[in-house]
Order: structure tokens, then C-alpha cells, then sequence
């Protein structure tokens, strides 16, 4: 693994890209979305090799890839809390899991809150906030979520956070949960409304079986969402994040609004994971409070860190592997799990930067890297 | 600068301070001025007071009595940052730096104090200005959308900060290793990064915890010259220091503590003759190597 | 809501959050102790908590111990046992701290990296138990619920007059086990030449190594003793609750670390503190309301405790942060 | 050199009108994780079944399609079945969470699915999907047979109640306080993947009950069952169909002596071979649903005997089927239940650490 | 000799910080090392000590090869830095601090008439033996770490600019103290920034540039070389 990636890092394909023409550079990145725009077709031996659904018992290509998008987006929003600001956010599920669940909640006929308002207001059976509300509305829930979690406790030091932000990703479900006469309990909501479009021949435009659809919707916002996200992380806003992970006190002395600016990172955070989590309930048309469980926390953070903390492209390649090869690897059934801590294990160590650091922790790293081995070499 | 005033007038008034951790009584109803442009020394034998006195002032720490009054304004327990964005600015005594960060970004992070750009406006750059001409970019079509639709606040000020950061480098004569990463620069080097960031922020008066410390002479004297030029370009500078020849050197006024407690303050040469200062802290006057 | 059940039944909630807090506390302290030293949320604790509990039940299948055994064999079980829990426990925190931290440190990666690291050892030692072990051995492993015999059996010993409290055997052992653990726990680090090394390497591990403390030694240290009590931890468990499970670990291990962070983690009175605090909140709470808003009680009383002192109820100790 | 593979998707399968008879089953449900050994015996069931059969001309394959009962793997699998033509039926989904946030999936593929133990009330009683159908009672039902075995059998007057706040346990608990009535003295909740029981004991203890339900899954009943025999609480324990696997005797040791699962699944026939040929096959007596799963997929091998080609035409033959199973005699409603009448509600007793029935109970209605 | 450093090349990643440096020092001997900022005084200090290992040559101390041994290890074996930026253990008190200078040590008596000493050299730790320390400042700082670094009796005393950061009269004390502690028998290598007191206390130094050994002799030659004197002593 590592020395694949070595070879990789010899053809500097960085230092290239750093250098080429403007012209090129744009070509590049129009040819790859492009491509990630075809995908869900992709049907060319040997590359078909990488679909899903090739061996017996596999799933579905195209919605392997919208969960994988789905998880990008999920990692963008983290890598914003965790590899920019520095902090670390083990509840991330709870953000997920209020998205999905505000659109199930306002959209859906079947949920208790719609229907107590078709009571109350003597509207029809049909009646429920309609898609385009809920966005809004699922998107405003996750950010003052993320505010009300973030103003008492952004202030505690960093592991306490870990602590906090894990408690309330579990509050939050088990919230869901007990609710009955909010959430339907443990049942969940079934009808989540899906985004409004064309019926073609009797079926929604966002229907169920034509996974690739809602790929393409995901992807489109995904790429939205990276060219914002990278906007930020190279602005004033992204060194103030950095200041305020080397030395908080000494940031603030400087300046730095500290706990504004670990706000707005928590904020954005939550808006990412909201918006993931409504494209995910909305395409399942299902919410139910056992997809939001811790694990599903510590899986983004590892998809963060894995793919290399700090970098929008390290976690969208630590999201789209810790999504696919499960997925890939279904016959291994029950081995899965066993394969997947080997993995972290092994994959953390041989390459502790992450897979695709940022160039700035790589930096970091080789210099503490060579410091530690100096230091240890007399072991 | 922001705001300039007169020169001579009071810029700060540590006005009866008294700060106790517990049973230490730190600073014990201390009472002295910042005069605008001027240099004042901070001196005192070790656990003064000094420092303690430097972070009540930056809102490190809220006085057990007394006021601090900064252009007039009372700060004691203003949050640290606000206290910068009113115009104070200071080093450390055990260095602190954004160690993983470059020299430059460091000084940039400096002057992201005085930007204005907020997360909305960089997400979706829409606080439009009209640049200058000399801001205009080069290239034709991009010069003509830049004249019609202006150019963001962001970018103006990324690009404003950037050359800012890299002449303050060079003021403070570091310039070489700008982009390296501040962690791997020597320790005389850090101390003046330190300032380089301080400047960055604009501030009316700037605080020097023990700049020359870990110096050798010849650094000192450059040092000194630093000091000279930065109070030149405007700055008002309070400076704590251990080297009496730093201190006399290059201060106007000079106060000193001891126990917490102001025992004398005047121009260098009656600070230096004084017997008290002299019994408390210099000891034999040869010994000011 | 029924206040008057947890007031009736005070005594007797209590000795119940007493018992189920002196478990997490001695958990916690695995937490607190590597917390303390290594700035490092140690993951794969839960687990070494786990493999403790398997080896109650291995300990008791290899010398034939039932309920219901003689007195003799009551008592050698039981001691065997919990040495043998102790050992392996500690075996697998010093396992997990050779495999997945110390070749980290070694390349001097970031923290967040050793967290990632922990997760796949969790991951890695639920699924031995899970899945490896059922392959190659069968039952009792895979990932179902497993008996082990009640070996001591719950017998009432005294009842606590004019409250009528009955006291049983298993929870005496449990309580005093807990606290005398702690207490010795406590002496070692704060009294001996060791535990003073300990927290130098927690402040400040190059100036401890130039103060002649072996920095690779004070880590081992650390996760050997806090392997060994969630050994104590492990049998005490399965004295008072008969069972194990693949991923047992997961919850307690859970409760445990926030209890430490309760008390003041890196502090490890804080441990004690925070864990029989957790323990009769949980009890407490779930007497009022139930038992299925557990978590949602333990999380809101870390984040109210923690508005108020934000580094818990003692504070932190161990690696006091610099001033 | 460049191929293209033929992943389905569209107009590919074995359906071709009239002609060859290549088909695949599904098979859905948690094939591994936790869950697994109440899943993996009805799928099993379900292989042995195919296996059994003379297809004559048709070649029919069973694909097991891990979803470790999670909603959210759940659906890329489903819309993979659904998109593919070559399947024609689906047994499962094995638990009704997962089933929930598929069906309508298979329902816009047009793919009739046999569960073989989903029964949550609202799959067939709140929004019913046509190609749904299932082999069990849904838990109204079954929470009306445990209420009853409690006040018929046990004759008790005061029990107390207690699930697990989940899905599955929840519901069948409030059935059973439904039915009982003035019969149930108090109701406790506890939560997936506790073992401390400590506050629910002593809520037990002060009702001083004369019988206790339990609606959740063997993981926290033994803990919990032990806890109460701790206390000296002696009185019947009795629990729903997620106690029933010999896991459960084996967690609960021998606290779980005398204690009741009610499984709305008859004893296996001994008159039939089944139990025998399944344990040759898969080395264990049949487990959970085994039968079931057997049922399920008899009943699609019988349609392509039938001359069902295409999953319109099975479609129609599953939703007419009437026909003897190993578990019940089979038939759909408009819902595509089960009929009351059919089904038998069995007490089994825990005796030695396995279960062994003990009485049928016919539900009242 | 006592100690003796061969060829030394240490490096911070791609920055080789020493070039290939030799020291030596005597038994008994009051030796110093002076250099500009970043010269390698620190790294020299650092690569004695065993805090970090070196690329390239060789440590031998009391005719003992201690290259491959770690800090704590050539602690054992006398070999004491009281580092640059002080070190002290900022959550432990004054006492516990000074406890942990004697970590390696047994002899209980002798511990505590090392306190007096320490106490009697440094009255403000007395007065503030239960502050913790890193409330302290900075000088009281600089006084604990070299009272602990007596504490561990060392055989060779390596001071890392220990008078940085101290008042006047505090320098001239702390001058005094490496005196003092030298005629006791302890051997010191110090390094100074205050290059005129290190030099005239001095039996020999050692003038790094850059990495480089560029100079050496007796403290008073060096005294009285032009071009230490310009560039060190700020004496044009
Ligand atoms: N947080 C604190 N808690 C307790 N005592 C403190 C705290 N901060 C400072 N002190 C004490 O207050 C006194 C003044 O400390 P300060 O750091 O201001 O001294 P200073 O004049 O800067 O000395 P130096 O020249 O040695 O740096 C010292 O005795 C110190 O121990
Ligand atoms: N941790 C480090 N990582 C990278 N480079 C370092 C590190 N420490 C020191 N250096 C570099 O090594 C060189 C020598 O540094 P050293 O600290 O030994 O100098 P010094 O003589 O002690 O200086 P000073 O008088 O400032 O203390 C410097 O160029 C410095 O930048
Ligand atoms: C296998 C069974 C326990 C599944 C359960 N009846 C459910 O509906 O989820
Ligand atoms: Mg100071
Ligand atoms: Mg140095």
C-alpha cells in the first residue's frame, strides 16, 4: 500500500499539477467530474471490476455511489470541524441524523408532527411540508443544532469536546427514539419525500429503482460544496481555524475571535452533515433511529483521518474507500468487520499522515517524523 | 494605525492595580501611564510582577481591584481579542508562535486582525468593492469584470495581507525563511517572528515580554535598533527586560516593580541611580554587563 | 415520572448506583491513568475490559467451577480468576500499546491518528471474539450472550437495619474490591518513586527522560496497571452479572470514559468520583423515568457538570495543563 | 481487449415468455452481524427447500444478500434485486425495519417478497405494499397470545411489563398492556445493550408482580432474567419471539429454568422429515423460522411450476396461493397476511436449556 | 577525560543542525560554549544528554560509549542537563519538582541535605516549596530547574543558558552557584549568551558558528580574542 502510494508521490503528480497552465488544470478537473458523472455506467472491463453489483449478492452500483457521495459530503463538513479547526467532533451522526430526520418530519405524511398538523388545521390527508421547505428547514435545524451544542461546550478543552459531541450524537438518538408522538419512536417515518421532478412512466423522477439519479443530484452538490469548502480553507477564516488548533491563547492575544470562529466551524459542520443526512433519509424514504448509532460517528471521523486530516481530497477518498470496500468485499460477509479494524490498524500506521495529506501536515509530520526517529534511535 | 493621537498624551493608565492568585499577591496597587510614542522599560527582580502586569493588560487576566484605562477606555476584563482589535499587541516571555504554520502565515494571521472579510462574504465573496487601479489584475477580460462588477473584499485584503506580512518579515530582518515552518527557525529568529506578528495587527501600543532574552550582545544591539525604528513608524512600546544595557539604552522612562509593588519610575539614568532599584535589583552597578 | 419510587427506594438505589458506579470507576481508570500520560483516548480499553470477562469464563470451564461449588473452590476460583483477568487484561492493553500506539510514536504522528488506530483495535478484538475465535473453537464465542456460572453464588449477609436493605455478598466484593483497588492505585502513583514518574512523563516526557525516567517504561507501566483493573473490573462484573459478550465492552467502556472525564480526567480520584457519580445518577434517574433514556441521563449530567467545571468534578491531575 | 460485462440492469434474465426457466430468488436479512442466528436458519430453510425440488426444466438459484439488518444496506441491495430481472421472488425481509425501507423498492420493481418473520403491525396494517406478503402474524396478534397464555395459563392478575424501547419490543409490549389491561401493574423500558438492570429489579420488587413480560431480544433477557432470579423473584418470565433460538437457554444458564417464549410458530411436524433433513444439510436442529423460510420458498417453486415467468405473473400466483406448509397452512389477504385461523400461537418452555413446547394458545378474536 | 564528543552530526529532518562537531571535557573543568542564535548550542546540548539522537559520530562519557544510550539512561550515569526553557514539571510543586531530580536516587539522607543546599542556594523556592510551578515566574522557573538538576548530584552538570531570563543580581548569583558547584567537584558545561562572566569563570570554551566548532581555548584567551570580543561581548 504505502509503496504504491510512494510511487505515486515520485511522478510529484502535485508538483505537476502546481505547475501546469491554467488551461490544463481546468481540463483535468472538467475530464474528472466528468467521468464521476458517468460512473454509474461504467461498464468497461477491467475497470467494470469496481462496481458493486458484479459478483452474486451484490448491491446496487449506482446507490453504493450515492451513499459514497453521501458520506463525501459527510466528510467535507467534518474535515472542516476536525481537520481545519482542530476539533474533535465524535457526535457528527447527530447532525446527520437531525437532517434526515427534519425532512421525515416535516415531509412526510406518515409522521406524527404532519399529521397532528393536519388535525389541528383541517388539512388534507395529502397535506406535508412540501420538499422545497424542507430543505431549508432541515439546513436551519442542523446549524442551530450545531450552534446550541457548540456555545456551552466550545469552551471546554479539546477532549472534552470528544466526550460531549459523542453524547449528544447519542441524545440525539435516543431522542428520536423515545419520542413517539414526534418521530414515530422506534418505528421511524417511511413516506420521506423525495425532491420534486418528471414522472416518467408512473414513477417519481427521484424514484427508488434509478439510483443513479439521485447520484448525480449528490454529486452536484458534493462538487458545490468542495469548491465553497476549499474557498474557506484558504481565506482568513481557514488560517484563523489553523491559529486557533496551534495555540488558542496565543490566537486570541493576536486577535483571533476564538470562539466565534470554533462556532463557525461547528456550524458549517452541522449544516454539511444535516444536508447529508436529508439527501440520505429523502433517498431511503425511510428514517429510522438505528442508523444513527455512535459507530457511525467514529466511521466518519476515521474517513476524515484516513484519508488524511485537513485535506478536502484526503477525505473524500478516506469516505469513499471506507464506504466501498465494505460494499465491494460483501462476500466476505461476516469477515467484514474484522477486515476493516485489520485495515485501520494497518493503514494508520504504515501511513500515519493519512492517505493524501494536506501538504501542510505532511510537512508537519515529516519533520516530527524525523524528530521522533532521531530521538528514538538509540532504542 | 488606526487612530493617532498626540504624541506625549496618555495612551495607557494602570491605575491602583492589585491582582492576588490566592494567598500571592502579584501586583500590588501598581499606578503608572503609557505616554503615546514614547518607550517605557518595564523592569523588576524575578516574580515582580511584570509579566502578570503584561497579561492583565491583554486581558489574560481581570484585576482583583484597580483600573486599566486604554485611551481613556477601561479594558480590565475585555476578552483578548477585542483588547487587540482596540490596539494592543504583545510578545511572550516563553515564545509562543503558531508552530505549525510559516513564518508568514504567522504574521498573516496578525493582520487577519484588522480584516473585515466574514465567513459569508469569503464563502460567496459578496461584499464587492471598487479596487484601485493599481489592484486591478492584469489580464484584459479579467481587468474589464474587475472594473465592472469590482472585486471582492476578500481577495483585496489576501492580497493586502500577504504583501503587508512579508515587509513586516523584512523590517524585522527576517525575511529569508519567511516560508518556513516557524517550529524550525532558531530561537532568535522566533523572537522576532513574535513581533513581526504583533506588528501585523496595528496596534497603538505594543508590549515586549523579554525580547532580548537567550540574545548575545551583538543581538542585543540589533535589537535595540529594532525597538528604535518600530516606536519610529509610530508604535508606542513597553518593553520588559532583564538587560540593563538594552533597557538604558534605548527607553525613554522606565518603572520599576518589586514584589508587586512600584518602587521607583523615571527616566533611565535616575531609575540607574537610584539606591533602592540599585539595592533590589541591580546589585553592583558593574555587574549591568 | 415517579419521585416517590426513588424516594421509598433511596437505600436501596444507592447500594444500586454504588455497584453499578464501582464498576465504571474501575474502569475509568484505565482511561484516566493512559489519558494522563499520553494526552490519548485509549479506544480498545472497553476491550481489554472484554478479554477480562472471557477470562473469568475460561478460568472457571478449566477448573470445573459451577454454582454451587464447595467453599474451597468458591474462594480458589474466584482468586484464580482474578488473577488470571488481571493478566490478561493487562496483557492486551500492553498488546494493543505495542501494536497500534507505540509504532506511532515512534513516527511522532498527531493524535488523532492513535484515536483511529484504537478504533480498529476495539474493532479488531470484538471480532476475535465474535467471529475468529467462533471459527476456529465454536461456542461459547460468536456473538451471542454467553453464561458463565455463577461461581459465588448471591447470598444476602446482613441486612442494614431500619431501612431493611438487604447487602449481598457479591456487592460487598464489588464495593470494597473497588475502592480498595483505587485507594492502592492511588497510593502507588502519588506516593512512589514510580508514580512520580508517571505524572513527570505526563507533564513533560522529554524533561522526565533527562530526570532519568525510562519514558517507554512509564507507558507500559501505565497500561499494564490500567489493564489490570479493568481486570478487577472484569471479574467483579461477571461476579455480579453472570454473563459476557462479544461486545460487551462497548457500553461500559463508554460509561467508564465518561466518568473519567466527569471526575477530572488524568486525576484519578476523579475515576473513583466520577464513576459512582455516573453510576447512582443512572440509577437514580431510571427509578424516576427508565432505563431506555440511560445515556440521554449520563451525557446530561457530564455536560452540566462540565458548564460549571470545565475540567470536571476534582479537576485534572496527572498532566496538569501548563499555566 | 476491452469487454463489457452484463451486470442486469434492465432487459437481460431468464424471463423470456414461455421459454427457458432460468430464474434467482432472493434472499434478504442479516447474514452476519449480531443478529445473524436468528436470520441465518430461515434462509437456510429456504436453500434446503430449493434444494428438495425437482425443478424439471427450470434452473432456479437462491442468492443470499447480507444486509446485517440495517435499513441503510438494506436498500442498495433491494433496488439491486429490483433492477435486476433475472430475480423473481424475494424471501425476506427477515426483520421488519429493513423490510419497512425496501418494500417499496420491490414494489416499484413489481418483485413479490415472502417474509419469513417480519411482523411489525404496520408493513401490511398502516401502508400496505401489493407485493408484500408474509408468512407470520404481525405482533398485535402475538401480543394478544402472550396476554392471553399470561391470564389463561398462568393466571396472573398482576404482571409486569418491560421492553427493550426498540422497534420489535416496543410494540409488542403495548399489545400486551392493551390486551391485559387492569392485569398489568407497571410497565419499565430498558434499552439495547444494557446489563445492569438494577432500577428495573427493584420496580419489580416494590409491584411485587405475579408474572413478568418481556418484549426484546435474548442479549438483555438473560442478564435481565438473572438479575430477577438474583433477587429471589421467583415469579413466571415470559417473553416474545425474540427470545426463541437455543441462544437463549445458553445466555441465560440456569436462571432460565421454566421461563416461557411465545413464537407464533408451530413445533415442526414430526411426521415430516424436515427437521432431520435440516440438520443433515446444515449440521443443527432447524432453528428460528426455519419452517417459515421453507415455506417461503416452496411457495415460489410452486408458482414456476405453475408457469410463472415473470414477476407480474408470480405476482398473481403468490397473492392466490392456498396450500399446506410445514408451518401453517398458507394463504394471503388483501394485505397479504397470513389469516388469523391459520396460525398457531406455541408456549415453549425452557427446560434443560432448550425449549420445548408446551402449549398452544389461540389468541382471542 | 570525562567527556568526550567525536564528530557529532545532528539533524531536524532535512536541517543538519551540526556539522561534525568534537568536545571535550575534563574532570573538574568549568567549560563553555558560546555561539550566535541558532548556532547549534542548544543542539550540542541536546545530543550530550541523549534527548536526541545523533546522525553521525560518537558520545563517550567516563570512558563509557553512551551513543546508543537514552536520556534516562546517561542520567543513571551522571550525565545532567538542566535544558534550555527550563523544563520544569508545570503541574507538580516546587517540592515535587526538586523531588524528581533525585528521581534515580536512593539515598535518603543524602536527598535531604541536598534539599538544604538547594534551599539555602534559592531562598524564594523555600518561601514558595507548595506553589505549583508553573504558576510561577519566569526567573523562580529558572531557579527551580537548576536546583533540580542538583538534586540528581551529577558528576557532569550541563546548564543551557541558565541565566536567561534572570534579574542582574540573580546572573551574578547564578555565576557564583557554577563556581561554587565546581569547586565542589562537580564538572559543568555551560552554555551562555552572557559570554564575558561564562568566559572569565571559564577554564576552557568552545565558539560555535553555524554548526561548526570555529574556536577554542582558555576562557581567557578567548576573553581577550578580537573577534570573539566584537561579535560576542558587544566590544567593537
Ligand atoms: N497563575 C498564578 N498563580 C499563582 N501565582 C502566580 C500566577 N501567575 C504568577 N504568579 C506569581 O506572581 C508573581 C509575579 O509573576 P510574574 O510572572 O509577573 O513575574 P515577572 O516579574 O514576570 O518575573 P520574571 O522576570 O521572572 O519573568 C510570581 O511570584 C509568580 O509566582
Ligand atoms: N526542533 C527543531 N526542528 C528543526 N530545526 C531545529 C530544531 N531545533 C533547532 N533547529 C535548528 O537547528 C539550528 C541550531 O539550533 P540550536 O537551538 O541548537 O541553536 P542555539 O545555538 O541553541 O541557538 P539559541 O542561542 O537561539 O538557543 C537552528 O538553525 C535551528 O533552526
Ligand atoms: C427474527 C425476528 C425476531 C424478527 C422480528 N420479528 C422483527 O419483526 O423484526
Ligand atoms: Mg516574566
Ligand atoms: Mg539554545
Amino acid at each position: 500500500m504505502s509503496q504504491i502510494l510512494d510511487a505515486v508521490r515520485g511522478l510529484a503528480l502535485g508538483e505537476r499539477w502546481n505547475h501546469a497552465p491554467k488551461v490544463v488544470r481546468w481540463a483535468v478537473m472538467l475530464l474528472v467530474i466528468a467521468f464521476a458523472f458517468y460512473l454509474p455506467y461504467l461498464n468497461i472491463l477491467p475497470f467494470a471490476y469496481i462496481r458493486t453489483d458484479l459478483t452474486a449478492s451484490g448491491s446496487d452500483w449506482a446507490s453504493v455511489l450515492f451513499l459514497i457521495v453521501v458520506y463525501m459530503i459527510v466528510a467535507v463538513g467534518l474535515n472542516v470541524v476536525i481537520g481545519l479547526a482542530g476539533l474533535l467532533d465524535l457526535g457528527y451522526v447527530g447532525f446527520y441524523a437531525l437532517g434526515a430526520y427534519s425532512v421525515a418530519i416535516f415531509g412526510s405524511t406518515n409522521s406524527p408532527v404532519v399529521q397532528a398538523l393536519q388535525s389541528r388545521f383541517g388539512l388534507s390527508e395529502d397535506w406535508a411540508v412540501p420538499f422545497a421547505v424542507c430543505i431549508p428547514i432541515a439546513i436551519l435545524v442542523s446549524l442551530v443544532a450545531g450552534v446550541i451544542l457548540g456555545a456551552p461546550t466550545l469552551r471546554l478543552r479539546g477532549d472534552y469536546l470528544a466526550i460531549v459531541t459523542l453524547g449528544f450524537g447519542e441524545i440525539i438518538r435516543i431522542t428520536f427514539r423515545n419520542l413517539d408522538g414526534i418521530s414515530n419512536g422506534a418505528a421511524g417515518i417511511t413516506g420521506v419525500p423525495v425532491p420534486p421532478g418528471p414522472e416518467t412512466d408512473g414513477r417519481a423522477f427521484f424514484n427508488t429503482i434509478d439510483a443513479e439519479r439521485w447520484y448525480w443530484l449528490a454529486l452536484a452538490i458534493l462538487i458545490l460544496l468542495i469548491f465553497l469548502a476549499r474557498r474557506l480553507e484558504h481565506s482568513r477564516v481557514g488560517r484563523a481555524w489553523l491559529a486557533i488548533r496551534e495555540d488558542e491563547d496565543a490566537a486570541a492575544v493576536m486577535g483571533v475571535a476564538g470562539f466565534k470562529f470554533k462556532l463557525w466551524a461547528f456550524a458549517i459542520g452541522a449544516t454539511l452533515g444535516g444536508l447529508a443526512g436529508l439527501l440520505f433519509g429523502s433517498k431511503q424514504q425511510y428514517v429510522e433511529p438505528n442508523a444513527f448509532m455512535v459507530n457511525l460517528s467514529f466511521l466518519f471521523v476515521a474517513m476524515v483521518v484516513i484519508g488524511g486530516s485537513g485535506n478536502i481530497f484526503g477525505a473524500l477518498l478516506g469516505a469513499f474507500l471506507l464506504t466501498y470496500l465494505p460494499e465491494r468485499f460483501r462476500e466476505f460477509v461476516d469477515w467484514r468487520p474484522f477486515a476493516f479494524g485489520v485495515a485501520l490498524v494497518a493503514v494508520m500506521i504504515l501511513r500515519p499522515q493519512g492517505l493524501v495529506p494536506s501538504r501542510r501536515r505532511a510537512r508537519e509530520f515529516e519533520d516530527r517524523r524525523h524528530e521522533a526517529e532521531e530521538a528514538a534511535a538509540d532504542v | 494605525m488606526h487612530t493617532s493621537g498626540e504624541v506625549g498624551e496618555t495612551l495607557l493608565e494602570v491605575d491602583h492595580v492589585t491582582l492576588r492568585f490566592g494567598g500571592v499577591v502579584a501586583l500590588n496597587d501598581v499606578n503608572f501611564e503609557i505616554r503615546r510614542g514614547e518607550i517605557l522599560g518595564l523592569i523588576g527582580p524575578n516574580g515582580a510582577g511584570k509579566t502578570t502586569c503584561f497579561n492583565a493588560m491583554t486581558g489574560v487576566y481581570t484585576p482583583t481591584e484597580g483600573k486599566i484605562r486604554f485611551k481613556g477606555k477601561e479594558i480590565a476584563g475585555t476578552k483578548p481579542h477585542k483588547i487587540n482589535h482596540l490596539g494592543i499587541a504583545r510578545t511572550f516571555q516563553n515564545i509562543r508562535l503558531f508552530p505549525e504554520m510559516s513564518a508568514l502565515e504567522n504574521v498573516m494571521v496578525g493582520c487577519d486582525a484588522r480584516h473585515k472579510s466574514s465567513v459569508v462574504g469569503v464563502l460567496f465573496r459578496t461584499y464587492r468593492v471598487r479596487p484601485a487601479e493599481d489592484e486591478l489584475p492584469e489580464s484584459g477580460i479579467r481587468r474589464s469584470l474587475a472594473k465592472v462588477f469590482g472585486v471582492s473584499r476578500h481577495t483585496l485584503e489576501e492580497r493586502a495581507g500577504r504583501r503587508r506580512s512579508m515587509e513586516l518579515l523584512r523590517f524585522v530582518g527576517i525575511a529569508d525563511r519567511a516560508h518556513e515552518l516557524a517550529r524550525n527557525l532558531p530561537y532568535g529568529y522566533q523572537r522576532r517572528l513574535e513581533i513581526a506578528r504583533a506588528l501585523a495587527t496595528e496596534p497603538e501600543l505594543i508590549c515586549l515580554d523579554e525580547p532580548a532574552a537567550g540574545f548575545n550582545p551583538a543581538e542585543k544591539e540589533d535589537l535595540m535598533g529594532l525597538i528604535r525604528r518600530i516606536r519610529d513608524l509610530g508604535h508606542t512600546v513597553l518593553v520588559i527586560e532583564h538587560d540593563m544595557k538594552l533597557v538604558l539604552g534605548v527607553t525613554d522612562r522606565i518603572v520599576v516593580l518589586e514584589f508587586g509593588s512600584k518602587i521607583a519610575e523615571g527616566t533611565p539614568d535616575e531609575v540607574a541611580r537610584n539606591p533602592k532599584v540599585i539595592a533590589a535589583y541591580l546589585g553592583e552597578p558593574d555587574d549591568a554587563a | 415520572m415517579d419521585f416517590d419510587a426513588l424516594i421509598s427506594g433511596l437505600d436501596r438505589h444507592t447500594l444500586d448506583g454504588i455497584t453499578r458506579g464501582s464498576i465504571y470507576a474501575l474502569v475509568a481508570l484505565g482511561y484516566t491513568m493512559v489519558y494522563g500520560v499520553m494526552k490519548l483516548i485509549n479506544f480498545a480499553h472497553s476491550e481489554v475490559f472484554m478479554v477480562g470477562t472471557w477470562t473469568v469464563l475460561g478460568v472457571y470451564t478449566a477448573i470445573g467451577a459451577t454454582s454451587g461449588s464447595g467453599l474451597a473452590m468458591v474462594i480458589g476460583a474466584t482468586l484464580l480468576a482474578l488473577i488470571a483477568a488481571m493478566l490478561a487484561s493487562a496483557g492486551t492493553a500492553l498488546a494493543v500499546e505495542r501494536i497500534a500506539y507505540r509504532p506511532l510514536r515512534k513516527k511522532g504522528a498527531p493524535a488523532l491518528i492513535f484515536l483511529i488506530t484504537g478504533i480498529g483495535c476495539s474493532m479488531v478484538l470484538v471480532e476475535v471474539f465474535g467471529q475468529v475465535l467462533r471459527v476456529f473453537f465454536g461456542r461459547p464465542f460468536g456473538r451471542v450472550t454467553v453464561n458463565i456460572p455463577a461461581v459465588l453464588e448471591t447470598k444476602t449477609v446482613f441486612t442494614i437495619p431500619g431501612v431493611d436493605l438487604a447487602v449481598s455478598n457479591t456487592r460487598i466484593l464489588i464495593i470494597v474490591g473497588a475502592i480498595v483497588m483505587m485507594l492502592a492505585l492511588d497510593a502507588f502513583v502519588n506516593r512512589s518513586r514510580l508514580g512520580r514518574g508517571v505524572r513527570a512523563v505526563a507533564q513533560d516526557p522529554d524533561t522526565a527522560s533527562l530526570m532519568g525516567v525510562n519514558q517507554e517504561r512509564v507507558i507500559m507501566l501505565v497500561f499494564v496497571l490500567g489493564g489490570a483493573m479493568a481486570g478487577v473490573a472484569a471479574l467483579l462484573y461477571t461476579v455480579q452479572y453472570d454473563i459476557t459478550k462479544f461486545d460487551i465492552g462497548f457500553i461500559i467502556g463508554l460509561k467508564a470514559f465518561t466518568a473519567a472525564v466527569l471526575g477530572g480526567i488524568g486525576n484519578l480520584r476523579g475515576a473513583l468520583v466520577g464513576g459512582l457519580f455516573l453510576g447512582i445518577v443512572e440509577v437514580y434517574a431510571s427509578a424516576v423515568w427508565d432505563s431506555s433514556w440511560t445515556n440521554v441521563y449520563a451525557f446530561v449530567v457530564l455536560v452540566v457538570v462540565l458548564m460549571f467545571r470545565p475540567t470536571g468534578i476534582l479537576g485534572e491531575s496527572l498532566g496538569k495543563a501548563r499555566a | 481487449a476491452c469487454g463489457t460485462t452484463d451486470t442486469g440492469g434492465g432487459s437481460s434474465g431468464g424471463g423470456d415468455e414461455g421459454g427457458d426457466c432460468n430464474f434467482k430468488i432472493a434472499a434478504m436479512g442479516a447474514l452476519s452481524g449480531p443478529n445473524a442466528s436468528i436470520v441465518v436458519p430461515s434462509v437456510d430453510g429456504a436453500q434446503l427447500a430449493l434444494d428438495q425440488w425437482d425443478g424439471g426444466d427450470c434452473t432456479v438459484e437462491m442468492e443470499r444478500f447480507d444486509t446485517e439488518g440495517d435499513p441503510a444496506k438494506a436498500t442498495p441491495v433491494a433496488t439491486q434485486i429490483a433492477g435486476d430481472e433475472s430475480f423473481i421472488g424475494v424471501i425476506g425481509g427477515a426483520f421488519s425495519g429493513e423490510t419497512r425501507a425496501t418494500k417499496t423498492i420491490y414494489q416499484d420493481g413489481g418483485i413479490p417478497m415472502i417474509s419469513q418473520s417480519a411482523t411489525a403491525t404496520d408493513l401490511t396494517q398502516e401502508d400496505p405494499v401489493e407485493v408484500f406478503h408474509r408468512l407470520v402474524p404481525y405482533d398485535d396478534y402475538q401480543g394478544a397470545a402472550i396476554a392471553k397464555y399470561l391470564t389463561d395459563e398462568v393466571g396472573a392478575t398482576k404482571v409486569f411489563v418491560i421492553d427493550n424501547a426498540e422497534a420489535y419490543g416496543e410494540p409488542l409490549a403495548d399489545r400486551v398492556e392493551e390486551t391485559l389491561g387492569d392485569a398489568m401493574i407497571q410497565r419499565d423500558k430498558t434499552e439495547v445493550g444494557q446489563t445492569d438492570f438494577a432500577p428495573t429489579i427493584s420496580k419489580i420488587e416494590s409491584a411485587q408482580p405475579d408474572a413478568i413480560m418481556y418484549g426484546g431480544y435474548i442479549a438483555e433477557a438473560a442478564p435481565l432474567l438473572k438479575q430477577i432470579r438474583d433477587a429471589g423473584i421467583d415469579v413466571p418470565f415470559i417473553g416474545g419471539d425474540g427470545l426463541y433460538g437455543a441462544d437463549f437457554g445458553n445466555a441465560v444458564g440456569e436462571a432460565g429454568e421454566g421461563a416461557v417464549v411465545m413464537c407464533p410458530c408451530a413445533p415442526i411436524d414430526e411426521s415430516s422429515t424436515f427437521a432431520a433433513d435440516f440438520e443433515e444439510a446444515y449440521g443443527g436442529a432447524p432453528g428460528a423460522y426455519a419452517a417459515e423460510g421453507y415455506d417461503a420458498m416452496t411457495v415460489f417453486l410452486k408458482g414456476l411450476e405453475d408457469g410463472a415467468r415473470d414477476r407480474a405473473a408470480m405476482q398473481e400466483f403468490v397473492t392466490g396461493y392456498t396450500g399446506d406448509g410445514l408451518s401453517k397452512s398458507i394463504a394471503f389477504d388483501e394485505n397479504g397476511d397470513v389469516p388469523q385461523d391459520q396460525v398457531s400461537y406455541w408456549a415453549y418452555k425452557n427446560t434443560g436449556g432448550t425449549l420445548q413446547p408446551e402449549v398452544e394458545v389461540k389468541p382471542a378474536e | 577525560m570525562l567527556l568526550e564528543m567525536k564528530d557529532a552530526v545532528l539533524s531536524y529532518g532535512k536541517i543538519e543542525a551540526l556539522h561534525g562537531i568534537s568536545v571535550q571535557v575534563k574532570e573538574g573543568e568549568v567549560v563553555s560554549l558560546i555561539g550566535a542564535n541558532g548556532a547549534g548550542k542548544t543542539s550540542t546540548m541536546r545530543a550530550l544528554s541523549g534527548v536526541r539522537g545523533l546522525s553521525a559520530g560518537s558520545v563517550v562519557f567516563n570512558g563509557e560509549d553512551v551513543t546508543k544510550l537514552r536520556a534516562d539512561q546517561r542520567l543513571r550515569l551522571g550525565l545532567v542537563l538542566c535544558p534550555e526553557g527550563r523544563g520544569i514539571f508545570p503541574g507538580m510543586t516546587v517540592t515535587e519538582n526538586l523531588n524528581m531530580g533525585a528521581y534515580t536516587r536512593k539515598d535518603k539522607a543524602a536527598i535531604d541535605e541536598d534539599y538544604d543546599r538547594v534551599f539555602g542556594l534559592f531562598p524564594r523556592l523555600l518561601e514558595r516549596k507548595k506553589q505549583v510551578a508553573g504558576t510561577m515566574s519566569g526567573g523562580e522557573q529558572q531557579m527551580l530547574a537548576i536546583g533540580r538538576a542538583l538534586m540528581s548530584r551529577p558528576k557532569l552538570l550541563m546548564l543551557d543558558e541558565p541565566s536567561m531570563g534572570l534579574a542582574p543580581m540573580l546572573i551574578q548569583q547564578i555565576f557564583d552557584i557554577i563556581t561554587e558547584i565546581s569547586q565542589q567537584g562537580t564538572t559543568i558545561l555551560v552554555v551562555e549568551q552572557n559570554a564575558k562572566q561564562a568566559l572569565s569563570r571559564s577554564d576552557r570554551a568552545y565558539v560555535l558558528e553555524t554548526g561548526n566548532i570555529v574556536k577554542t581555548g582558555t576562557g581567557a584567551e578567548l576573553l581577550d580574542d578580537p573577534s570573539v570580543r566584537e561579535a560576542y561581548l558587544g566590544v567593537a
